[in-house]
C-alpha cells in the first residue's frame, strides 16, 4: 500500500532567496498527483521536498512539515536515507550510472540492502522491472552492455526500471516522459496507472494532456513575477481542474492549452 | 665604473693590511672556481680577503665536489679547480688541451684535520674525549666491535666507564674525499684491519651512511652510541676521539693536523711539472702530531688561454697561500696552517704561471 | 530584421587561424615525442661506455663505486632498482588510502568553507620542495619516529618486512616511505579531489534517490567516476616517489649493494636517483657514464609502471 | 486499447516477491554502521595527514622566523665569512636567490605552459584517441616520471654540445625545469578539458564558429581556472628543486640579473647549501656577533621565504582563478 | 530566404554500425519540416548531417549527398564551418556558456565569429532575440548575469535565441521544446513560424501535435527492429501525414497519439 503525503506550510529557500512559499497540499495515497505550472514557478523545488533531495543543494532548506502517513519527513529524528529508500524518485534528465551494466544499474537500489541477491532472483527482478519501462525487449539481449550505449529514452525509461525495481512507497517523477518518445510515453504512463494501485504517486509534467490522461489530482503552481516565490495557486481533482477550475489564474493557464 | 650589485655586502670588510703580497695593479673580471666541498667555507673566505684588495674581482667558487671540479676546470670552463684528492694521470694528460702550453698542476691550499666523533651517554655530554689506537678504531668502523665497553676501548680508556650501548657507526654515504682520507689513515696505520681497496666510498654495510658532512654530524647527534667522522671545523659540541701516535694518544687541533704535514714528504709518484703533492705520513711519531688530515689542493694551468685568468690564478694562489690567506681559512674553517717546510716549494710553483 | 545577402556555404574567415592552430597543436604533440627521443639518446650516449667502451675498465669505475662488491653493471643497478621501487610502492600504499580519504572529507564531508580553506592548504603543500622535507625528514622526523619503529619492530618482527632490531637512528626505507607518503600525498589529494567535485550532480542524486546513504552514494557514484583520475594520480605520485633526489639522499641511509626487505634496518637499500645525486660530484668521466646507465634503467622502469597503469586505466574505462 | 497495451508491458514478466528485498533491521543498521564508520576513516585520514603537514610547516615557520628579516631578504651572500655579521649587520641573505629563483622558474613556466597547454588541446581536441595521440598521452606520462636529476643532466649536456663546454646559466636551470613542469601541465590541461562539457564545443560550432576560435574562446575559457590551478601545481613541482639545479644553474653567492649568462643560485639550492655548511667556524677571538650555528639558521630562513614564495604564487594563482572562474550563482 | 535541402541515398554510419539507411528527402525552402518517429530510430542523426554535426563524433561519416539550394554540403572545397554558420542549430539539452553572462551568450554567434558591432547594434539584437524566444522580459533586468543561473527552461529558450541571432539561412532544432513549459512551447513555436518566413526550419519532435501544429512537411522515420538501422519511413505534407497517411506504419504510429 502506498501512503498519504501532507504539506504543511512549507516554505521552501534556496540560501536567503524564497524559491517556494507557504505549500499546503494532501496528496492522497495510491493517486497520483501531478504537478503543473509554468517554468520557474518551483513545481521541481516542491518536489523535491518530498524526499529531502533539496538537502543535497548547499544552502537550501525548508520550514514547515511534510507529513508521511502522520510522521513529519522533517523530524529530528527521521533519517534522509531512509525517507529516500520509501520515497522514489525519477529525475527530468536520465542518469544511469556510467560505469554499470544496464543489468547492474537495475539492481544498484536493491543491491544497497541485499549486497548477495540469488542470481535467480536477480534476473527475475531485472526483467521484472525493465518490462514495466517497456524497454525489455530493446535491451534483453545486451544485459552487460553499459547503460550509457543506450539512446536518450532508452536511457530514460532505464532509470524508471531503476526506481521502481527497489519497490518504494511513493514515488515521484519529475518530468519523466520529457526525453521520451510517444511509445515510450505510453508505455510509462500505463506503468504509473499499475503502480498507483501499490504506491502513492507525484508527477511533475509540463505535458497538461498527459496530466489530464492519468493523474487523479492536479496541483497548479504558478508565480507572481520573475523574483517572486513560487506558489501553489489551485488544487483539486484533476475533472475539476481541467473542466471546471474554480480559480481564474488556472483557468487562464489550461485554456491556453495546445500541448 | 663599477655598478653597485645588487644586494651585495660591502666587501671590503676584511680587517687584514692590504699592504702584503698582492700585485700592483689590482686584478678586475670574472672568474669562476668549482670543486672540492671541504674548502667551501674557507673560499668564501678568500673571495672575500682576495676582493679586499682586488674590489674589481668578481668570483665565484661552485662546491660541486672534486670530481665534477676536477671535470669542469678540464672543460676549460673555470679559472681552477678545488679537489681533495692530486689530479690523476689521465687528468694531466687531457689537461694539455685547455692549458695553453704546459698541463695542469696542483698546489696544496687547505689542511683540515678529521675528527673522529662519538655521542656517548656520559661521556660526549660530560665532555670527555675517548683514546683510540688506529686498529681499534679501524675495526669499530669496520664492525668488528660492536659495544662501547668492549675490552680494547676499555682498555685504552682506563680512567672512563663505558657503557654497554652498542655501537653505530656513521659514515658519509656520498662519495668523498674525506673518506679517501680518512680510511687511508687505516690502510696505512692498521692494514691487518682494514683490508678494503682505498676509495672515495665508503667500502662496507656497517652501521649508517649519510649525505654530506652535515648528514654525518646530524645524524651523529641524533641517538646514543653513535661514532663517525667529519672535518674538525663540523665537531661543534660533539665527543672528539684522540689518536695513538707513539706511546701519546693526541687530541685533535688545527695545529696537531699541520704538524703531520710537516713531518710529510712529497709524494714523488705524481708525475708533471710545478706539482706539490703531499704523500702524508700517518706513521708520524712527531710530538703533538694528529695524523687524520685531509690535503686539498687547488688545480692551475701554468699558462692560459686569457692572460686575464693567469693574472688572477697567479695572484689567487699568491694569497690563498700567504700567512695571511691561511689565517683568514683558519678563522673561517678551522683548518690547519700550511706547513713552513711546503711554502718554498708552493711559491715556485706559483712562479710558474705565466701572465704575459 | 535585416535581409540576409551572404551567398550560402561561403568561405568563412579564420580559416587560416584554423589551419595554424591546428598546426601549432599537432607540432605541440609531436614536440613531446622529439623532447623524449633527445632525453632518450642523450642518456643511450652518454651510457654507450657501458656497452661499447673499454669493459675492463668498466669493472674497475664500479668496483670503486661498491668497494669492490661488484664489478659488473646488472651487480650495480639491480639492486638499486629494487630500493628504489620498495620504497615508492610502500610510500604510494601509505599515501593512497589517506589521501583518497582527504580528497573525499574535502569533497563531500567538510563544510564548503572548511573544504575551501583545507583545500588551499593541500595545494599549497604539493609545493613544499623535497629539499624542505629533506630537512624536515632527517631533521625532525628521524629522532621521533623511532619508538614508533621500534614498537613495530618489536610487535611485528616476526613479520619478514618489520624484522628487527630497528635501527636508530631511524634512516632507514621505512622512514622515507613516510616522507616520501607525505610528499606524494597532496598530489593524490588534490587531483583526486578536484575530480570528486566534477561528479555529475545528477549520478549522485540518482543514487541518493535509491536510498542511498552516503558512502553508498560515494561507491555507486563518486569513486567509478574519479577512477581514471585516481589512477592516474597515483601514478603521477609514485612516479615522483621513484624519481624523488633531495628527500632519500637526505634521510636514506643507503646500502653499497644487495637486496633487502627490511625496512626497519639502516643500510639496506638504495635508491637510483640519489644515487646518482651522492655519487655525480666526485664521479669521473665513465662514472658519469655508470650513473647515467643507472638512470636509464630508471627511466626504463618508470616506462613500464607507466604502461601497466595505462592499461589498468584503460580496461576500466572499457 | 490501453488494458492491451498494458498486459503486453508486463506479460511474461516474473512475479517479483518484494518482501525478500526489503531491507531488514539488520542490514540498516549494517549499512548505518559503515556509513558513519567510512565517515570516521575518512575523518581520520585527515587527521593523520594533518599531523606530518602541520608538522613540516610548523619546524620551518620557527626555525625560519629566527633569522627572517629585511635584511635578509635585500643581501646576497657575499663577502659572507664563517659566522661574522656583515658590515649592515646581518649575516648575508637570500636577494639573489629569491631572484634566480623567480627567473628560472619563470623561463621553464614560459617554455612548457604554452607547449603543454598546445599539448593537450592537440589531445583532446584533435586526436580524437588516434595512434599518435596514444603514443604522445603515454610519453606525457612517462615523462612524467623522468627523474629530476636526469632532466638536469640532459640539460647540462644540450648546453654542452651547443654552447660549448662548461656551460653554466639560469637558462639551462630553465630546460631542465620544462622538462618536468611540461608532463605535469599537459596531463592536468587535458583532464581539464575534457571536463568540459561536449555540449559547449556543439553550441559552438553550430553558431558557426572555427574550431580554433571555439577551443579558446569557450573551451580554453571554460576550462581556465582549472588550467591555472594545474600549472601551479606544475610550478610547484618544480620551483622546489634542487638536484638538477645545482648541475644545470650552479651556485653563486652574488645576484645575478642575466637568466643567459653566469650561474644563477635558486632558493632550494641555497637551503641545501646552508644545510650543507651545517655550521660556521668561530675562531676563539671571534666576538660575540660570531653565530656558530647561522648557515642552519639560514638554510631554514630561506625555507620559510620559498613556502611563502610559493603561497604568493597560489594566491596570484587563486586570484587568477577567481576572476575568470564560472559563474555558476544567479 | 531561407535554402531548400535535398538529401539523396543518405547512409549514415557511426563507426561500422549503420544507424540510418538510404535517406531521400527534399526540405523545402521557407517551410517547416518536421522529423518524428520512435525513439532510436535516427532523428537526431539525420538532423545532425544537415550540418555536418556529426563530424564530431569520431567515427561517424556520411554516405550520400545533402545538398543546401543544390550546392553538395559534402563536397571536398566545403568548410564545415561555413556550412554550421549558414545551419544553425538548436539542442535537445540547454547548453548555455556558463562562462557568459546572458547577453554574451546572445551574441556569442556574432562574437566569436570575430564580428565588431556596436553596443547599440548589439543591444537591439540582443533585445530582439530574447523576446523572439519569449525570454526579454524575464532576463530583461539582468542581462549580465550568468546564463546557467536561468531555470532549465529559461536556459533552452536562451539557447534558441543565441542561435537565432546569427541570422541562418536554416535552423536544425533537436526537440527544442521538450524542456519547455506549455507557455515558452507556445513562443518558440511562434517564433518559428515567424522564422520561416525567412529561413528553412527542420524540428524534430516527440510531440505529434506540435509537429501537426507548426509543421508543413513531415517525416516518419522508423526502425525495423533495435539494432537495425533506421530509415525514412514516409513523408509527406502534415495534413496528408496527420489525416490521411498512406504508410501504414505512419498510420499505426500516428493513431497511436496521445500527446
Ligand atoms: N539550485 C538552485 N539554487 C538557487 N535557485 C534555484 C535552484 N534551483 C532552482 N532555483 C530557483 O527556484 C525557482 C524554482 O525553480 P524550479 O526548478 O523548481 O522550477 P520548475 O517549476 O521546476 O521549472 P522547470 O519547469 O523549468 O523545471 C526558480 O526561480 C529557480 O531559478
Ligand atoms: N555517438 C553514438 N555512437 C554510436 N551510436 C550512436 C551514437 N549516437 C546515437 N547512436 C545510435 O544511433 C541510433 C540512432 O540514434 P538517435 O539518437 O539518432 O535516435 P533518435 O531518434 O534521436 O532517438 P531519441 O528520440 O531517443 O533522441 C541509435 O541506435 C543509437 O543507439
Ligand atoms: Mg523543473
Ligand atoms: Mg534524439
Ligand atoms: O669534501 P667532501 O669530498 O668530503 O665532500
Amino acid at each position: 500500500m502506498g501512503q498519504r503525503i501532507d504539506v504543511n506550510h512549507e516554505n521552501i529557500y534556496y540560501g536567503d532567496f524564497l524559491a517556494v512559499e507557504d505549500v499546503n497540499i494532501n496528496i492522497e495515497a495510491n493517486k497520483v498527483t501531478a504537478f503543473i505550472g509554468p517554468s520557474g514557478c518551483g513545481k521541481s523545488t516542491v518536489l523535491r521536498t518530498l524526499d529531502r533531495m533539496h538537502e543535497l543543494i548547499p544552502g537550501a532548506h525548508v520550514e514547515g512539515e511534510v507529513l508521511l502517513e502522520g510522521k513529519n519527513l522533517y523530524d529530528k529524528d527521521v533519517d534522509p536515507v531512509s525517507v529516500r529508500r520509501d520515497v522514489g524518485m525519477v529525475f527530468q534528465r536520465p542518469n544511469p550510472f556510467p560505469t554499470m551494466s544496464i543489468r547492474e544499474n537495475v539492481l544498484a537500489g536493491v543491491r544497497l540492502n541485499n549486497k548477495h541477491i540469488s542470481k535467480s532472483d536477480a534476473d527475475d527482478l531485472v526483467e521484472w522491472a525493465l518490462r514495466g519501462a517497456n524497454l525489455w525487449n530493446e535491451v534483453k539481449d545486451r544485459l552487460d552492455n553499459p547503460g550509457i550505449g543506450l539512446s536518450g529514452g532508452q536511457q530514460q525509461r532505464l532509470c524508471i526500471a531503476r526506481a521502481v525495481a527497489v519497490h518504494p512507497q511513493v514515488v515521484l517523477m519529475d518530468e519523466p516522459c520529457s526525453a521520451l518518445d510517444p511509445i515510450s510515453t505510453l508505455a510509462v504512463e500505463d506503468l504509473i496507472n499499475e503502480l498507483k494501485d501499490d504506491y502513492t504517486i507525484v508527477i511533475v509534467t509540463h505535458n497538461m494532456q498527459q496530466a489530464a490522461r492519468i493523474a487523479d489530482y492536479t496541483a497548479f503552481f504558478n508565480l507572481k513575477a520573475v523574483g517572486q516565490p513560487g506558489h501553489l495557486e489551485y488544487f483539486a481533482d484533476t475533472t475539476t481542474m481541467f473542466n471546471n477550475p474554480q480559480n481564474a489564474e488556472a483557468e487562464r493557464y489550461i485554456s491556453g492549452r495546445f500541448g | 665604473a663599477t655598478v653597485a650589485a645588487c644586494g651585495d655586502n660591502t666587501a671590503s670588510t676584511t680587517d687584514s693590511s692590504n699592504e702584503s703580497t698582492s700585485k700592483s695593479t689590482p686584478i678586475s673580471g670574472d672568474f669562476q672556481g668549482a670543486g672540492a666541498t671541504s674548502q667551501q667555507a674557507a673560499v668564501e673566505a678568500w673571495i672575500a680577503g682576495f676582493q679586499g684588495t682586488n674590489p674589481n674581482a668578481k668570483i665565484a667558487y661552485n662546491p660541486t665536489g672534486s670530481g665534477a671540479g676536477v671535470t669542469t676546470f678540464l672543460t676549460g670552463a673555470t679559472a681552477w679547480a678545488g679537489s681533495d684528492k692530486a689530479l690523476s694521470d689521465d687528468d694531466i694528460a687531457k689537461s694539455k688541451a685547455v692549458c695553453a702550453s704546459g698541463q695542469a698542476f696542483d698546489v696544496p691550499v687547505y689542511i683540515s684535520p678529521i675528527a673522529i666523533v662519538f655521542n656517548l651517554k656520559g661521556v660526549s655530554d660530560a665532555g670527555k674525549h675517548i683514546n683510540l689506537d688506529a686498529t681499534t678504531a679501524a675495526k669499530i668502523f669496520d664492525g668488528k666491535i660492536t659495544t662501547w665497553n668492549d675490552p680494547a676501548i676499555q682498555d685504552q680508556n682506563k680512567d672512563l666507564k663505558l657503557p654497554s650501548t652498542p655501537i653505530t657507526v656513521v659514515h658519509r654515504s656520498d662519495k668523498s674525499g674525506t673518506t679517501q682520507n680518512f680510511v687511508s689513515y687505516f690502510k696505512d696505520q692498521a692494514p691487518d684491519a682494514w683490508t678494503y681497496d682505498l676509495s672515495e666510498n665508503w667500502p662496507n654495510e656497517v652501521g649508517q651512511g649519510a649525505k654530506g658532512t652535515s648528514g654525518v654530524i646530524s645524524t651523529v647527534k641524533q641517538a646514543d652510541g653513535t661514532i663517525g667522522y667529519a672535518d674538525f671545523s663540523q665537531v661543534g659540541d660533539l665527543g672528539t676521539a684522540a689518536i695513538k701516535v707513539g706511546d701519546s694518544y693526541n687530541e685533535i687541533s688545527a695545529e696537531a693536523g699541520s704538524k703531520v704535514i710537516e713531518d710529510s714528504k712529497l709524494d714523488d709518484t705524481a708525475k708533471g711539472e710545478n706539482r706539490v703533492v703531499v704523500k702524508i705520513n700517518h706513521a708520524t711519531e712527531a710530538k703533538g702530531a694528529y695524523p687524520i688530515v685531509l690535503v686539498s689542493y687547488d688545480i692551475v694551468c701554468p699558462a692560459y688561454k686569457d692572460t686575464k685568468q693567469a693574472e688572477f690564478a697567479k695572484a689567487w694562489l699568491t694569497y690563498v697561500t700567504s700567512d695571511e690567506g691561511q689565517k683568514a681559512a683558519q678563522d673561517a674553517a678551522g683548518s690547519a696552517p700550511l706547513p713552513s717546510s711546503l711554502t718554498s716549494q708552493i711559491s715556485k710553483s706559483i712562479e710558474a704561471i705565466k701572465t704575459k | 530584421m535585416s535581409s540576409q545577402d551572404k551567398t550560402a556555404l561561403a568561405p568563412s574567415g579564420g580559416k587560416t587561424a584554423d589551419k595554424v592552430f591546428r598546426g601549432v597543436a599537432y607540432a605541440c604533440g609531436i614536440l613531446i615525442l622529439v623532447v623524449l627521443a633527445a632525453v632518450f639518446l642523450f642518456l643511450f650516449f652518454r651510457a654507450w661506455p657501458l656497452i661499447g667502451g673499454d669493459q675492463k675498465a668498466n669493472s674497475d669505475v664500479i668496483s670503486s663505486f661498491t668497494g669492490g662488491k661488484v664489478s659488473n653493471f646488472w651487480g650495480y643497478v639491480l639492486p638499486l632498482l629494487f630500493g628504489t621501487v620498495l620504497i615508492s610502492i610502500l610510500a604510494l600504499i601509505i599515501a593512497f588510502f589517506v589521501s583518497i580519504g582527504i580528497a573525499l572529507f574535502i569533497s563531500h564531508y567538510a563544510p564548503k568553507k572548511v573544504a575551501t580553506g583545507l583545500s588551499y592548504v593541500i595545494d599549497l603543500l604539493a609545493a613544499i620542495p623535497s629539499v624542505i622535507y629533506g630537512l624536515w625528514g632527517g631533521l625532525i622526523l628521524v629522532p621521533a619516529i623511532y619508538p614508533f619503529w621500534n614498537w613495530v619492530a618489536n610487535h611485528l618482527g616476526w613479520f619478514p618486512l618489520f624484522a628487527g632490531p630497528a635501527a636508530n637512528p631511524q634512516r632507514t626505507v621505512a622512514t622515507v616511505a613516510v616522507v616520501l607518503a607525505v610528499m606524494v600525498l597532496p598530489i593524490i589529494t588534490s587531483m583526486s579531489r578536484d575530480i570528486f567535485l566534477q561528479t555529475p550532480t545528477l549520478q549522485q542524486e540518482a543514487a541518493y534517490g535509491l536510498g542511498a546513504t552516503k558512502w553508498e552514494m560515494i561507491k555507486l557514484a563518486v569513486i567509478p567516476f574519479g577512477r581514471s583520475g585516481i589512477v592516474s594520480a597515483s601514478m603521477l605520485a609514485l612516479g615522483r616517489a621513484l624519481g624523488e633526489t633531495m628527500a632519500v639522499l637526505m634521510i636514506l641511509s643507503p646500502s653499497v649493494t644487495g637486496y633487502s626487505i627490511k625496512i626497519l634496518q639502516a643500510s639496506q637499500s638504495n635508491a637510483i636517483a640519489s644515487n646518482i645525486a651522492a655519487q655525480y660530484p666526485e664521479a669521473n668521466d665513465l662514472g658519469v657514464s655508470v650513473l647515467i646507465g643507472t638512470g636509464l634503467i630508471l627511466f626504463l622502469i618508470t616506462f613500464i609502471v607507466n604502461f601497466v597503469a595505462r592499461k589498468i586505466t584503460e580496461k576500466a574505462g572499457a | 486499447m490501453a488494458e492491451e497495451t498494458k498486459k503486453k508491458n508486463l506479460d511474461g514478466a516474473p512475479v517479483i516477491d518484494f518482501d525478500k528485498f526489503r531491507p531488514t533491521r539488520s542490514s540498516e543498521q549494517y549499512r548505518k554502521g559503515k556509513d558513519i564508520f567510512m565517515s570516521g576513516l575518512i575523518a581520520l585520514a585527515f587527521v593523520i595527514a594533518c599531523i606530518p603537514l602541520v608538522s613540516v610547516l610548523w619546524t620551518t615557520i620557527v626555525n625560519g622566523f629566527k633569522r627572517l628579516n629585511l635584511n635578509f631578504l635585500t643581501y646576497n651572500m657575499t663577502g659572507v665569512v664563517g659566522g661574522n655579521p656583515t658590515p649592515s649587520g646581518g649575516y648575508g641573505g637570500v636577494l639573489h636567490a629569491i631572484i634566480g629563483t623567480l627567473e628560472i622558474t619563470g623561463g621553464a613556466m614560459l617554455i612548457s605552459i604554452p607547449i603543454g597547454i598546445m599539448c593537450a588541446v592537440y589531445l583532446v581536441e584533435y586526436a580524437h584517441g588516434g595512434k599518435l595521440a596514444m603514443t604522445v598521452s603515454l610519453l606525457v606520462d612517462v615523462m612524467s616520471g623522468i627523474p629530476s636529476i636526469v632532466a638536469g643532466l640532459f640539460a647540462f649536456s644540450m648546453f654542452t654540445i651547443v654552447f660549448g663546454p662548461g656551460t653554466i646559466n639560469g637558462f639551462e636551470g630553465s630546460v631542465a625545469l620544462s622538462l618536468l613542469m611540461l608532463p605535469t601541465v599537459v596531463k592536468s590541461c587535458e583532464e581539464m578539458l575534457k571536463i568540459v562539457p561536449n555540449d559547449l564545443r556543439e553550441a559552438s560550432l553550430a553558431l558557426g564558429v572555427t574550431k580554433q576560435r571555439t577551443i579558446t574562446k569557450i573551451v580554453l575559457r571554460t576550462a581556465l581556472p582549472g588550467i591555472v590551478s594545474g600549472c601551479i601545481l606544475a610550478i610547484a613541482r618544480v620551483i622546489g628543486e634542487t638536484a638538477p639545479l645545482l648541475m644545470t644553474a650552479g651556485y653563486i653567492a652574488s645576484t645575478n640579473f642575466n637568466l643567459f649568462a653566469g650561474q644563477m643560485t635558486t632558493l632550494p639550492v641555497y637551503v641545501y647549501q646552508e644545510y650543507s655548511k651545517l655550521s660556521a667556524n668561530c675562531p676563539a677571538n671571534a666576538t660575540a656577533a660570531c653565530v656558530p650555528t647561522i648557515p642552519m639558521e639560514r638554510a631554514w630562513a630561506a625555507a620559510l621565504v620559498l613556502i611563502v614564495v610559493v603561497l604568493v604564487l597560489n594566491l596570484i594563482g587563486r586570484l587568477v582563478a577567481k576572476i575568470f572562474a564560472v559563474k555558476t550563482e544567479r
